[in-house]
């Protein structure tokens, strides 16, 4: 999605080139996986863009589809069961068909991955040092003694105390903290232009997770790179993303900027995250409202709008267009939503009933 | 003789645990009987006592034999000893002929297969006098040690003198204790503290002669004499134990190299002049053992003939039982099959000191079913339906069925209830019966015990673990009523099977009378017949004695005479057969060439 | 890691310590007395007696164990002569000095052990890998098929018929004899061929097949795909970093293994007619042969520590997550 | 909603339900050359006490390891603990045997985080539920199955999946499960570890709702241990901070949430993500540097000074007792000896002390100024 408005996040970077298009281009993915039970579709026509030096936080329950999009994007998943189609651009070059060799260069160099559990994403055979300066050698060139130099250096930069020593620890020998900070510093370790972090603080405290992502906002002012950041938790959104995409059943529902998202969200399935979270400033005394029901089955997931059979409006459209019709979502504007309400009664139903939960001010 | 070659078929071992599943029987071989000669052909004039002219070498010349090659022998274990003061068991006794002269031995005629006893060492089977407590051996001219110094009568006395020793428990102790009594340990410990044995007891007037003076009669000396123990030692060479790995040859071949459980090779002993020897030929060049060939990879091998294979034979142990069915049924193997009666009688001990009554051990025999026990056992190669306690390899056998058991092999169900009911007998009769615990035994105590429990008997059975199965039913005390046991004549007369198995007197544990039968008939009948001189009357008289036990007493029922059965390579001829010791005779082969 | 070693030495010394005493304890509540055994036909009381003292086991058994275990480490005088450590005795059966027999044919067992665990770690380890990299295909397909035949199969049933088949009939290979390595290290090698091959068939099915799984659950691990996400090559990442994991399974496995490793060089020397601990531990077992039962199982739960010693170490060195302490 | 008092003193007009003194739990480390002994302890729970009033819901909060989870499984004892006291309506149980527990577990009842791994996937959610029932011997008027079916329907499930098994549940189901086995015996006290943390976000309201209706309804007193600061906040009167095995602020919600004192809660309400985009600028930021150190060897004097930005000598030498600090309110008890402002407003300068963040921080305003 293209923003041209710049929000609450940072000036752009040193790395932002010209705003010459979208650094990261997905149109139309469709992403479906060969299972016993069926044909899943994990991914079912998603688009967005992303710039350099932005961060895009994608928004979903378990099985919305956010984690497998950037598995695709990053060419990773199982190519004997899955089936890909659509369009990945990535800074001029298309990822979908592209051949492994190609891929193998881009990762890592130009596109490197934060995955959300650093124990199991780090492998207990080699030191920390050594994962991190593997793909340096590899892309840079760098010989064994420069990549050292180098993973001591991110290290550092990380905020891993005694780089020198601990570079020839194995993961196991760091805290969970650290080994989120050697994930990221073995993610930035070639200077990516995109990276993906996927649920990177899931795993942790309150208060390392809090470090961990100012250090990933700090890390993205210094260099410039575009993050893609996937959570189920808004706080982690509203902390770091610049924009959001919400997903729902594999879809996008709703997209625009963090504070669009966040402040006046257009979808029912937002109003209900938003509505269903407890908040240290909402009022104790309402209750939560969840939403009913549990996320559809991507087997066989609903028609029309996947999010229909939960969704406490879909009565109020007429001719039960939300289970037979799938509403659309603008490809170009960078503000949309996957809606058939009208959007009168949509600014009605809001500030009447979603407002007062939203809580807001300070605390 | 027992035969205590364990046989492991199946006994795979995981090291470090002790349980086994071994399989461990006495004799065995099957099939229908070629080779030799037939078997209820042995008569008395078969195991007779050969003259001087017999006791001359060379031996007769075996058809189509030539001289040269290497024979070669598959064992199934190793050689526990090779110190003929310690060998006698089969394996031993048929390996120590290369080797090892005794004063007498036994001539096996290769067309015929008619055995007799002949001087070896000495001019004839000796000379008795006194009442036949005097025996005296004169040396024929030309021994020699293997290397080359002369055999003289020091030696065969010398020879004898170390059986005294400690660690001398092997041997067959006949001589010992004719000269010494029972005991004779205390009176004599050996040669190795200086003394020798006294004149008066064995004398050796010059170098060619010796005399044994014994305190009892003793008719069949000229067969003890024929024990591999009874054979010249050079004191020289005579380290005690260690002997045992390089026995000084007299026959004609000596040991090349010994390894052990894995390989003996013989190769010619030049200092042995055929001249001198009635009974062996010894046409190969060298004989080549290798030992500690399990089955049932040792019969494939015979049975394949590859290489070396071609000219080898398993001078003492049978075919694997599993391997029976191919080999007795397919015609390729029949030319070079040997199925021969072995020394052994299989019989079912009934314990006297718990079944006292003579009626029901009776009535035990008559429900006896011993065509459905053969069929059990291994059929009719491994071994033939017996109704005597005397092998048909003793000499002076005689066919002798009291209780009818070949008119009704399959047992006489009515006639022993009919006994058990004269015997007062209400109810069951408890019958606890020990086998060992062994495929085969396993096999044939089913069958039994499926009979007397027809016949009326409560029968409890038990397996026992096979390595110790002697153990438990030879203990004064033992709780079993029934259980099989074999045993087989040290040579051709029952002086070697009655006295050892029937004599009631110094019962203890771990004696070879299983059934603890003292009957003091039984008793004073061993003593008169041990006195008596000629050997053919004794032999009748024994006879006569074990049909009154088997008749009167009935304290085993004999079921199996052994069979041998196996095969040998085609490249070998002139093998016979030796029923004395129940072996392949080593003596009459040849390497075809 | 020092400190590891040390205190398991230690440690396989208490139990190896403990296995003697025990087999040696247990040996004399069996009801089989190698004294009878041995006696055959001379059972005359006074000869069990004799035979009894001449095998030392008139002695308490105490005194028997404790001159037996001082005899290993320091040698002792026997009836037959002096014996030099390690002294294990003389042969209850057939009077040979139990170390000379074990020195003769512990070369065979442990030639037959490390020559079939070498050829089923390559060929099954190999297969497992190409299973696992050609997961689904047709090899794969195939080659588990054949790892359940082979699996299924067993030594003394596939021996006499590779016997048949590579020695009598085709004449291709030799049916299988001792190694002598000093004199004929060649000729040992083709002697063991044969019956290496059949020992490795009933390992090598298991092991391609734990392999092929262990690298496929490795594969799908997370630091697999963060390797890849690196911009690893996937045939990078499946040597280094799923077969190291891997490795780490399979050495384990393999330590399982070595006791079985063991008994199927067992069944196979028996099997071939070799003359290794095998055949010796089985004929001392029924011949109630107690100096070669100790020796035997003794030498046998040895290797069988010192090797997990070895594999521990071993798992040790490829997951530094084990520490050794 | 009522707000219980706490003091010092025992709350007598308040009927304290569970009354927690100096507990502790040790768990024994072992290790050693050749042979295995006592070389240290993990001191999971380090002397905390607290109590439960009837009805009310207290909250525990902290990080992962700070022992909360530990506390919780003392007090259902299901851990037998090392030292200190648990009093159940005045009575102490905190070594009773399993024989004289048996009426007091029926009226403690626990609910698991994992609503996966603590049902039997082979009974019947029927089965399940009246499990409890059954052990404890108990009739219901109109029988069992009628007081099952009762329970579905009280935790929102159809009564008619009776028969059902727990796999045929999404995790939300589940977890309706687990409460409803717990209210089969009518608890007075349940022990909630974690009850949403494995929730999708949509499905976690549908259970807090469940529990904070329930506690309402039939009066049940919670401990309800969570992570989740804004759950908790959610969910209980009364939330108790715990850090390396102790407690360093209790007090009403209010006083946690809006006036807290020890600078630890101070980093914790910092860090903890508000999905709101103002919220950044307007409350104070707090990074603190490293991780928890080992409850093994904690630190000496007050546990939280090898992080603290305020930790002074003294903090070292002496442990800071809870205790009512000046200016807090009654019932709200802080341990620290140097206590920040009672407020979470943004201040002047954000306090950062991870390196890294310092320095990147640092290098960024340079380049921006």
């Amino acid at each position: 999605m293209s923003i041209l408005t710049k929000t609450e996040a940072g000036p752009p970077g040193p790395g932002d080139p010209a705003p010459s298009g979208p650094f990261l281009s997905v149109r139309d993915l469709y992403v479906q996986f060969a299972t016993e039970d069926g044909v899943v579709k994990a991914v079912d026509g998603l688009s967005f863009d992303l710039e350099r030096g932005r961060t895009l936080g994608i928004v979903g329950e378990s099985g919305s589809g956010k984690s497998v999009t950037n598995l695709a994007v990053l060419g990773l998943h199982n190519p004997r069961n899955t089936t890909i189609r659509g369009e990945i651009v990535l800074d001029g070059q298309e990822l979908t068909g592209a051949s492994e060799r190609t891929l193998e260069r881009l990762r890592g160099r130009k596109m490197a991955m934060i995955f959300q559990d650093s124990l199991t994403a780090l492998s207990p055979y080699y030191t920390v040092g050594r994962q991190i300066a593997e793909p340096y050698m590899k892309h840079m060139g760098a010989s064994r003694k420069a990549a050292r130099e180098r993973a001591i250096e991110m290290l550092a930069r990380v905020g891993i105390p005694q780089p020198r020593l601990r570079v020839d620890d194995f993961p196991h020998q760091f805290s969970g903290g650290m080994r989120q900070r050697a994930m990221i510093a073995m993610a930035l370790v070639c200077d990516p232009a995109l990276v993906i972090a996927d649920e990177p603080t899931t795993a942790l405290d309150v208060t390392v997770q809090a470090q961990i992502l100012d250090l990933l906002k700090d890390l993205q002012r210094e260099t410039g790179t575009a993050i893609v950041i996937i959570t189920h938790d808004l706080g982690v959104v509203a902390n770091t993303a610049d924009d959001v995409m919400v997903m729902y059943a594999g879809r996008c529902v709703e997209r625009g900027t963090v504070r669009e998202i966040l402040k006046s969200p257009e979808h029912p399935y937002s109003w209900g995250l938003l509505a269903s979270i407890p908040r240290l400033s909402a009022p104790v005394d309402l209750p939560l409202s969840p939403i009913p029901g549990a996320p559809p089955s991507l087997l066989n997931p609903p028609s029309g709008c996947p999010f229909h059979p939960r969704c406490a409006f879909a009565e109020e459209v007429g001719g039960g267009r939300c289970a037979t019709v799938r509403p659309g979502i603008p490809e170009d504007e960078r503000r949309g939503f996957a809606c058939h309400l009208g959007r009168e009664r949509k600014r009605e139903i809001f500030t009447g009933q979603i407002q007062p939960r939203l809580g807001g001010g300070a605390r | 003789m027992r035969i205590r070659k364990a046989r492991h078929a199946s006994a795979f071992l995981a090291l470090g645990a002790l349980t086994l599943s071994a399989a461990c029987s006495s004799g065995g071989g099957g099939g229908t009987g070629t080779g030799g000669g037939e078997g209820k052909q042995a008569t008395v004039q078969n195991f007779g006592i050969g003259t001087a002219a017999d006791s001359k070498g060379p031996a007769p010349e075996v058809p189509g034999a030539a001289k040269g090659g290497t024979a070669y022998d598959l064992d199934q274990a190793g050689f526990d000893y090779l110190d003929p003061g310690q060998q006698y068991v089969s394996d031993q006794l048929s390996v120590q002929l290369l080797y090892n002269r005794s004063l007498t031995g036994y001539k096996i005629d290769a067309k015929t297969g008619k055995t007799i006893l002949v001087g070896d060492l000495a001019t004839d089977t000796g000379k008795s006098s006194d009442g036949a407590k005097t025996w005296t051996y004169t040396l024929k001219d030309g021994l020699k040690f293997e290397d080359g110094s002369p055999v003289t009568s020091k030696d065969v006395k010398y020879g004898i003198e170390r059986l005294f020793a400690d660690y001398q428990t092997q041997g067959p102790q006949y001589i010992q204790k004719w000269l010494y009594g029972a005991d004779y340990r205390k009176a004599y410990t050996g040669p190795y503290e200086g003394k020798e044995i006294p004149a008066d007891k064995i004398d050796t007037p010059d170098d060619k002669t010796i005399v044994f003076h014994f305190q009892e009669a003793h008719a069949d000396a000229p067969y003890a004499a024929a024990m591999p123990n009874i054979s010249p030692v050079p004191k020289a060479k005579d380290d005690k134990q260690k002997y045992n790995n390089h026995p000084v040859a007299t026959g004609p071949y000596k040991i090349a190299s010994y390894k052990p459980g894995k390989e003996l090779v013989f190769e010619r002993n030049t200092n042995w002049d055929p001249k001198t020897d009635p009974i062996r030929n010894a046409y190969p060049d060298s004989w080549n053992f290798q030992l500690g060939i399990a089955e049932p990879g040792l019969t494939n091998r015979l049975a394949a003939e590859d290489g070396n294979d071609k000219y080898a034979v398993n001078l003492s142990g049978s075919s694997d039982p599993s391997k029976m069915q191919t080999l007795t049924t397919d015609a390729q193997y029949k030319s070079r099959t040997v199925n021969q009666y072995q020394p052994y009688v299989e019989v079912i001990n009934i314990n006297t000191k718990r079944i006292t009554d003579p009626k029901i051990r009776q009535a035990i025999m008559y429900a006896f079913p011993m065509t459905q026990v053969q069929q059990a056992f291994g059929g009719g190669a491994q071994g033939e339906l017996g109704t005597t306690l005397l092998s048909p390899t003793v000499a002076g056998w005689k066919k002798y069925d009291p209780f009818g058991k070949l008119d009704k092999p399959t047992g006489d169900i009515e006639k022993a209830k009919e006994l058990l009911k004269e015997a007062g007998v209400t109810g069951k009769i408890k019958l606890s019966y020990a086998y060992a615990n062994t495929p085969r035994w396993q096999n044939v105590s089913l069958t039994l015990e499926k009979a007397l429990e027809k016949a009326g008997f409560d029968v409890q059975r038990k397996a026992i673990d096979p390595t110790s199965y002697y153990t438990v039913v030879g203990k004064l005390d033992t709780p079993y009523d029934i259980y099989r046991t074999g045993w087989g004549a040290d040579w051709p007369s029952a002086s070697t099977v009655v006295p050892p198995t029937m004599d009631g007197r110094n019962l203890a544990d771990g004696t070879n009378n299983y059934s603890f039968l003292n009957d003091e008939h039984v008793n004073s009948e061993i003593d008169r017949i041990l006195a008596v001189t000629d050997i053919k009357k004794q032999n009748d008289e024994w006879r006569t004695l074990s049909e009154y036990v088997l008749k009167n007493d009935t304290s085993q029922i004999p079921f199996i005479f052994d069979k041998y059965f196996n095969i040998h390579g085609s490249g070998l001829g002139g093998v016979t057969y030796n029923e004395v010791y129940g072996t392949i005779n080593p003596n009459t082969i040849f390497v075809k060439q | 890691m020092l400190r590891f070693l040390v205190r398991r030495v230690l440690g396989a010394l208490v139990i190896l310590l403990l296995i003697s005493a025990i087999t040696y304890f247990l040996f004399f509540f069996l009801p089989s007395d190698p004294a009878l055994l041995s006696c055959g036909k001379n059972c005359s009381p006074q000869n069990v007696a004799l035979i009894r003292k001449n095998l030392g086991l008139d002695l308490p058994i105490w005194t028997q164990y404790w001159h037996f275990m001082v005899g290993i480490f320091a040698g002792r005088d026997m009836p037959i002569g002096h014996c030099p450590a390690p002294c294990f005795g003389y042969s209850f059966a057939d009077q040979q000095l139990v170390w000379d027999t074990i020195a003769d044919r512990y070369p065979t067992t442990l030639s037959l052990a490390i020559g079939g665990a070498t050829v089923f770690l390559c060929v099954g380890v190999g297969l497992g890998l190409v299973s696992a990299w050609q997961q689904g295909r047709a090899f794969d397909r195939i080659a588990s098929g054949v790892s359940l035949v082979g699996n299924s199969v067993q030594i003394y049933f596939l021996g006499p018929i590779a016997i048949g088949l590579f020695a009598s009939s085709w004449h291709v290979l030799d049916r299988g004899h001792d190694p002598d390595w000093s004199h004929d290290p060649w000729g040992s090698v083709q002697g063991l061929i044969l019956p290496c091959m059949v020992l490795s068939v009933i390992f090598w099915s298991n092991y391609s097949r734990q392999t092929r799984s262990l690298m496929v659950e490795q594969m799908s691990e997370d630091h697999i795909r963060a390797a890849r996400a690196k911009g690893m090559s996937s045939r990078y990442v499946f040597l280094r970093y799923a077969l190291r994991g891997a490795a780490a399974s399979i050495i384990t496995i393999f330590g399982i293994d070595l006791s079985a490793v063991l008994g199927g060089a067992i069944i196979t020397e028996v099997t071939f007619g070799l003359h290794g601990l095998g055949l010796l531990s089985v004929q001392a077992v029924l011949r109630s042969d107690l100096p070669l039962e100790m020796a035997v199982m003794l030498i046998g739960a040895t290797i069988i520590v010192v090797c997990n010693i070895v594999v521990d170490a071993a798992y040790a060195l490829i997951d530094p997550r084990i520490r050794l302490s | 909603m009522s707000v219980p008092q706490q003091d010092h003193a025992p709350r007598e007009t308040m009927n304290p339900l569970l009354e927690v003194t100096g507990l502790r739990k040790y768990f024994p480390v072992r290790g050693g050359f050749l042979v295995k002994r006592h070389v240290a302890d993990v001191r999971a729970v380090d002397g905390i006490d607290f109590t439960i009033a009837e009805g009310e819901s207290l909250g525990l909060v902290g990080e992962s390891g700070c022992g909360k989870s530990t506390t919780g499984r003392l007090v259902t004892r299901l851990l037998e603990p090392s030292a200190g006291r648990i009093a159940y309506r005045g009575r102490d149980i905190t070594h009773s045997t399993r024989k004289e527990l048996a009426p007091i577990r029926s009226e403690i009842q626990m609910i698991f985080q994992d609503p996966y791994a603590s049902l039997n996937p082979r009974q019947t959610v029927g089965h399940i539920v009246s499990a409890p029932l059954e052990i404890n011997g108990i009739n219901p008027p109109g029988g069992r199955e009628k007081r099952v079916r009762e329970l579905l329907e009280t935790v929102g499930l159809n009564p008619e999946h009776y028969n059902r098994f727990p796999h045929e549940f999404s995790g939300g189901q589940r977890q309706r499960i687990g409460v409803a086995r717990a209210l089969a015996l009518e608890p007075k006290l349940i022990v909630a570890d974690e009850p949403v943390s494995a929730l999708d976000v949509s499905i976690q309201a549908q259970v807090v709702n469940l529990l904070q209706r329930l506690q309402r309804e039939l009066g049940i007193a919670f401990l309800f241990i969570a992570h989740d600061l804004a759950v908790v906040r959610h969910f209980s009167q009364r939330v108790a901070v715990m850090y390396l095995g102790r407690i360093v602020e209790v007090g009403e919600r209010r006083d946690i949430y809006e006036r807290p004192r020890h600078p630890y809660t101070h980093a914790l309400l910092s860090a903890s993500p508000e999905p709101d985009p103002d919220d950044r600028n307007a409350t104070e930021r707090i990074r603190l540097a490293g991780d928890v150190p080992s409850p093994v060897s904690p630190p000496s004097g007050c546990r939280f000074r090898t992080r603290c930005w305020k930790a002074q000598d003294r903090c070292a030498a002496e442990e800071p007792p809870l205790v009512r600090l000046e200016g807090n309110r009654e019932g709200h008890l802080s341990a620290c000896h140097f206590p920040e402002e009672p407020t979470t407003a943004a201040r002047g300068e954000d306090i950062v002390l991870d390196p890294a963040l310092a320095a990147l921080e640092e290098t960024t305003a340079d380049k921006t100024l």
